[in-house]
């Protein structure tokens, strides 16, 4: 019972990471700020929710395909955070060629 | 209101939703858009109807619908190389030289690939290859 | 607790619908795109709901993945110039919604006279299962009940892969030419992710035998995989030469062509597996449509012909 | 002999794959016409055995619920044994026309004729002989991505545009049939097209199914008013192109309605289906015709006409249905024989007019009628040909457009509405325009315009269709019945 109540916390902390997120995105003035927003949140989210799964899984091949999946997720998310944001700060510098 | 007449109800809107933008022709890409919806809800319909039975869903959907989205993916990759093939080409055409791709001669401009015809590169190459 | 599923499933066809109205309706194409491809990743969740482990697999590397990547470079090539969005005479418009409100009637009441408790043909599969070389059912449908549709699909996949090489052949198709200086936190990635997108996928091919899985999700991995590897600036498919890039993008065909001659030869059906020998037969051909579904995704996206060196001569 | 059911699917298949990857351009082109000249014997051996004994049954693996069944019948065999004959002569035309300039790319483009066609053909065997509406769906999605990359080799801004619309036109149809297919399949649990004919009866779900598939068979058979992207793919493909595609893929669509409506929807079908597509046929001949006769580009003219012989062999639907229905294991669907007969002598003589169009344009240099000035006395046997092909689609004695014609006056007799009529009318207007097209040839030639020579291997191939698509009058297709 304490493992199912630890999960449907930890899995509700992670929904309520990414509403944050997605609040960044949407508050959030210019695209470095969002970028940053959405990557930890999400990130994070993604982490507690692996977490409350974890718990639930019934094998422990189970939870290393969890904590695979969040690890690539985090992975890929900050690296293409970190290409938008080097692609963005190009842009900001010389002008707008294309509309 | 079961899992099967949720997702076939779905795969029906989505449809009619998809045949709705195509009719309405917008560009090439929405058109593409739109007629990948239409995909997609077909084979949501479909494989909803593997799921009519209490002891698991049946196979047979499930392989058609992958052999669609397969198909639909090839279509579309046609759709797409012919839509800038067609765009790069009214670039050309209104005079705008195009940066980056090796334009040679007449070649772009459409070689007849017919052995013999008028462009002079073309004649040569022909003959010198028999 | 049977209504929590049930409010999920709406939730999700909800969700599907409202993604697809938004996809079709905004103005701004990139939008648009943009829509479609968080539309194909509900679709992915639909599959699962419809306990469709492979179709999911599927749909978030293809209907997501891929048809986003080519869209996104087709649009960023055409939107750009043009910009202006043609939009559709009203009259045009209100035709097409009539028909298409017409169809849809139509079909609800079709759908009100589909039996709503059918088990179409699961019984059969699950009673033929057995005899076939492989456990899961929807791979036996794939490469055993209906092979020739398979057959016939890697057929498909090759003239998309002709058309497009045609056209990159005119030079009408700018290859992307990915201004994208290899930046070491992306080569850094690429570096970490080749290894696992290789040993995943090969998992994925082994484990389409008794597990949701298969050829064309293995393959469309391989190809996310060896995009990724373009996109860092290893050029591998670029750099094949030709010869060998259209023996791998026919090898699909070509293994299924073997397989059916072999049978036919032997006076079996032409896609009639033999019992004894079926099982290797079977990872043999995946195998072969997982590596021609792999190239032909790099070929379809990144273009094969970035002739770094000059055309050689062919014998 | 059922066997040579399955070489039929697998020698074109494998060919693709051998001519695709062969290096040089010779080997490709001496594969994919060996190949064309191979495919001959299968088809002949399956016409033999069903002429003899009635349809063969094939199993490629399973039984049908489960597995995928191929029959061929009458109507089945000789269309298979049309796209032999049409694919080797076109080839052959092909392999003269087409260059082979030294290989510097992934694909070169004229090298991709030869694994594209021969796609095509396993695509439209598989059509005609399929009997599983899934394997249908995908054996049509083969045949049109093939003439869809068949259209853009010559990748100038007409073909690619036209090959695009042709790709979006025929995109929405084939997702309306697999709709169609997969409310069948929802209803009886099966894809089997005989089985499916047997279950199914009136009712909403059968005539929406029926209504989607028919929509999309349209769509892709570009039948009026769902043909407007052919004159452009037609008229501005390759000749070799344009005689595939009007002399064989549409035939694919042509056959698919037929099958579709005779043999999944037999009880389904209601008289005033019949009529509504006769009277869609009669607008399409005649709007096709005029505008073929106001056409100034000789390849477009043809293909407008194509759309217009399409409503002719459509006639045969209506007359069908009226027509007293056969037993279910009859060797052809009955009632079909003038469609049939009438698709055939098609199916020759419009390619052997797209070819000798070919070779015109090769000399004048120009596909506009008003350039063709002179050809005639230059092009003897191509001008034969052109003729001989005109003879036959005029319905005229000995040919087979003349059977074809005799064949829809038997049916039309029974039926209550005149449809021979409307068939005497449209070969009226077919030779109007095709009146148009001779006229232009036989003026004489403009003063400064220098013909080019045409190699005699451009018009033989054409003369050969055009003699077959007379001969076809001489076989007792008309007369015994099968």
């Amino acid at each position: 019972m304490v493992l199912d109540g630890l999960s449907l916390l930890a899995v509700t902390a992670g929904v309520l990471f990414f509403v944050s997120g997605t609040l960044g995105i949407l508050r959030f003035p210019d695209v470095f700020s969002r970028l940053h927003a959405l990557t930890k949140a999400d990130g994070l989210g993604l982490g507690l929710i692996v977490l409350g799964l974890a718990l639930q899984a019934t094998s422990l091949a189970v939870i290393g395909k969890l904590a695979l999946v969040w690890i690539v997720a985090a992975l890929s998310g900050s690296t293409a955070c970190y290409l938008m944001a080097h692609f963005e700060l190009e842009r900001a510098q010389e002008p707008h060629d294309r509309a | 209101m079961d899992t099967f007449l949720t997702f076939a109800l779905t795969g029906v809107v989505l449809f009619s939703l998809g045949l709705q933008e195509v009719l309405a022709r917008p560009g090439v890409l929405r058109m593409l858009i739109a007629v990948n919806v239409m995909g997609s809800g077909t084979l949501l319909f479909f494989v909803s109807l593997a799921h009519r039975h209490a002891d698991g869903p049946d196979p047979v959907p499930h392989a058609l619908a992958l052999t669609g989205i397969v198909v639909t993916l090839a279509a579309t990759a046609a759709g797409l190389a012919l839509a800038r093939g067609l765009h790069r080409l009214r670039a050309e055409g209104s005079g705008g030289r195009v940066e980056g791709g090796r334009v040679e001669g007449g070649r772009s401009q459409g070689a007849g690939y017919e052995r013999g015809r008028s462009e002079s590169g073309r004649d040569e190459q022909g003959r010198a290859d028999r | 607790m049977i209504g929590l599923e049930v409010v999920f499933d709406v939730s999700v066809a909800v969700l599907l619908v409202v993604l697809a109205l938004e996809s079709l309706y905004t103005p701004n194409l990139f939008t648009s795109i943009a829509f479609f491809i968080a539309f194909g990743l509900v679709m992915a969740l639909a599959w699962v709901r419809l306990q469709a482990p492979d179709l999911a697999l599927a749909e978030a590397a293809v209907g997501a993945g891929l048809t986003g990547v080519l869209l996104l470079d087709a649009a960023r090539e055409i939107a750009a110039v043009r910009g202006v969005e043609r939009t559709p005479r009203s009259m045009v418009r209100l035709t097409s919604l009539l028909v298409a409100a017409g169809v849809g009637v139509a079909l609800v009441a079709a759908l009100l006279e589909v039996p709503p408790r059918a088990a179409g043909l699961a019984e059969a599969v699950r009673e033929a299962l057995p005899l076939t070389a492989v456990e899961h059912g929807v791979t036996s449908v794939l490469l055993d009940f209906r092979a020739l549709d398979t057959f016939f699909e890697t057929a498909v996949l090759l003239l998309a892969v002709i058309t497009v090489l045609v056209l990159q052949a005119h030079q009408h198709v700018r290859i992307i030419p990915w201004e994208l200086s290899a930046s070491p936190v992306l080569s850094g990635l690429v570096g970490l992710l080749a290894p696992v997108v290789l040993v995943f996928s090969g998992y994925l091919l082994w484990a389409g035998t008794h597990a949701p899985g298969g050829a064309f999700q293995a393959g469309v991995l391989l190809g996310a995989g060896g995009i990724l590897l373009e996109l860092a600036g290893v050029h591998t498919v670029s750099r094949l030469p030709r010869r060998a890039l259209r023996w791998l993008l026919s090898l699909g065909v070509a293994g299924f062509a073997l397989l059916s001659g072999t049978l036919l030869l032997a006076g079996r059906g032409l896609l009639e597996l033999p019992g004894a020998g079926a099982r290797t037969i079977v990872i043999a051909l995946e195998i072969a449509i997982a590596v021609s579904v792999a190239l032909t995704v790099v070929s379809l996206v990144v273009g094969s012909n970035l002739r770094l060196e000059p055309p050689e001569q062919e014998p | 002999m059922s066997a040579a059911v399955a070489w039929l699917i697998w020698l074109p298949l494998a060919a693709a794959v051998a001519s695709f990857v062969a290096g040089a351009g010779r080997a490709r082109r001496a594969l994919g016409l060996a190949a064309s000249v191979v495919m001959l014997l299968p088809a002949l051996l399956v016409f033999e055995a069903v002429r003899r004994d009635g349809p063969q049954r094939y199993l490629v693996g399973w039984p049908a619920p489960l597995g995928i069944e191929l029959r061929a019948d009458l109507l089945s065999a000789a269309l298979v044994l049309l796209t032999a004959c049409v694919g080797l002569l076109v080839a052959a035309y092909a392999s003269a026309s087409l260059t082979d300039p030294p290989s510097q790319h992934a694909v070169d483009p004229p090298a991709a004729f030869w694994s594209l066609w021969l796609l095509l053909s396993a695509g439209l065997n598989a059509l005609y002989l399929s009997t599983d509406l899934f394997n249908l769906y995908v054996a049509l999605e083969m045949v049109t991505l093939s003439a869809i990359g068949l259209v853009s080799i010559p990748g100038t801004r007409a073909t690619i545009g036209a090959a695009l619309v042709y790709l979006l036109a025929t995109l929405v149809g084939s997702l309306a049939f697999l709709f169609g297919v997969a409310l069948l399949y929802g209803a009886h649990g099966t894809l089997e097209l005989y089985e499916l004919g047997r279950l199914l009866e009136g009712g909403p779900l059968a005539w929406s199914a029926m209504g989607l598939m028919t929509l999309g068979i349209m769509v892709k058979a570009a039948f009026f008013p769902l043909h407007f992207w052919l004159p452009d793919a037609h008229g501005h493909a390759l000749p070799a192109v344009s005689a595939l595609l009007s002399g064989l893929v549409v035939k694919g669509g042509f056959y698919l309605l037929v099958r579709v409506w005779f043999d999944a929807f037999p009880n389904v079908l209601l008289p005033s289906f019949g009529l509504a597509l006769g009277l869609l046929a009669l607008v399409g001949i005649v709007w096709a015709s005029l505008h073929a006769v106001s056409e100034g580009r000789l390849k477009r003219l043809l293909a407008y006409s194509t759309v217009a012989q399409l409503g002719l062999m459509l006639l045969t639907v209506p007359l069908a249905i009226a027509g007293p229905g056969g037993g279910v294991g009859a060797s052809i669907t009955p009632g079909v024989e003038p469609g049939l007969a009438l698709a055939l002598s098609h199916g020759l003589a419009k390619a052997a007019l797209f070819l000798s169009a070919g070779a015109f344009i090769h000399a004048a240099g120009s596909d506009a009628l008003s350039e063709l000035g002179g050809v005639a006395r230059r092009l003897p046997l191509a001008l034969l040909a052109f003729a001989l092909a005109a003879w036959t689609l005029l319905g005229l004695p000995p040919s087979g457009g003349y059977e074809a014609k005799a064949l829809f006056e038997q049916a039309a007799a029974v039926g209550p509405i005149p449809w021979q009529l409307v068939v005497q009318g449209g070969t009226l207007l077919t030779a109007l325009y095709l009146g148009v097209a001779l006229r232009a040839a036989f003026e004489p030639a403009a003063a400064r315009k220098r013909l080019r020579a045409v190699p005699l291997a451009l018009q033989i191939p054409p003369l050969l269709l055009a003699a077959l698509a007379v001969g076809l009058g001489l076989l007792p297709l008309a007369s015994g019945a099968p």
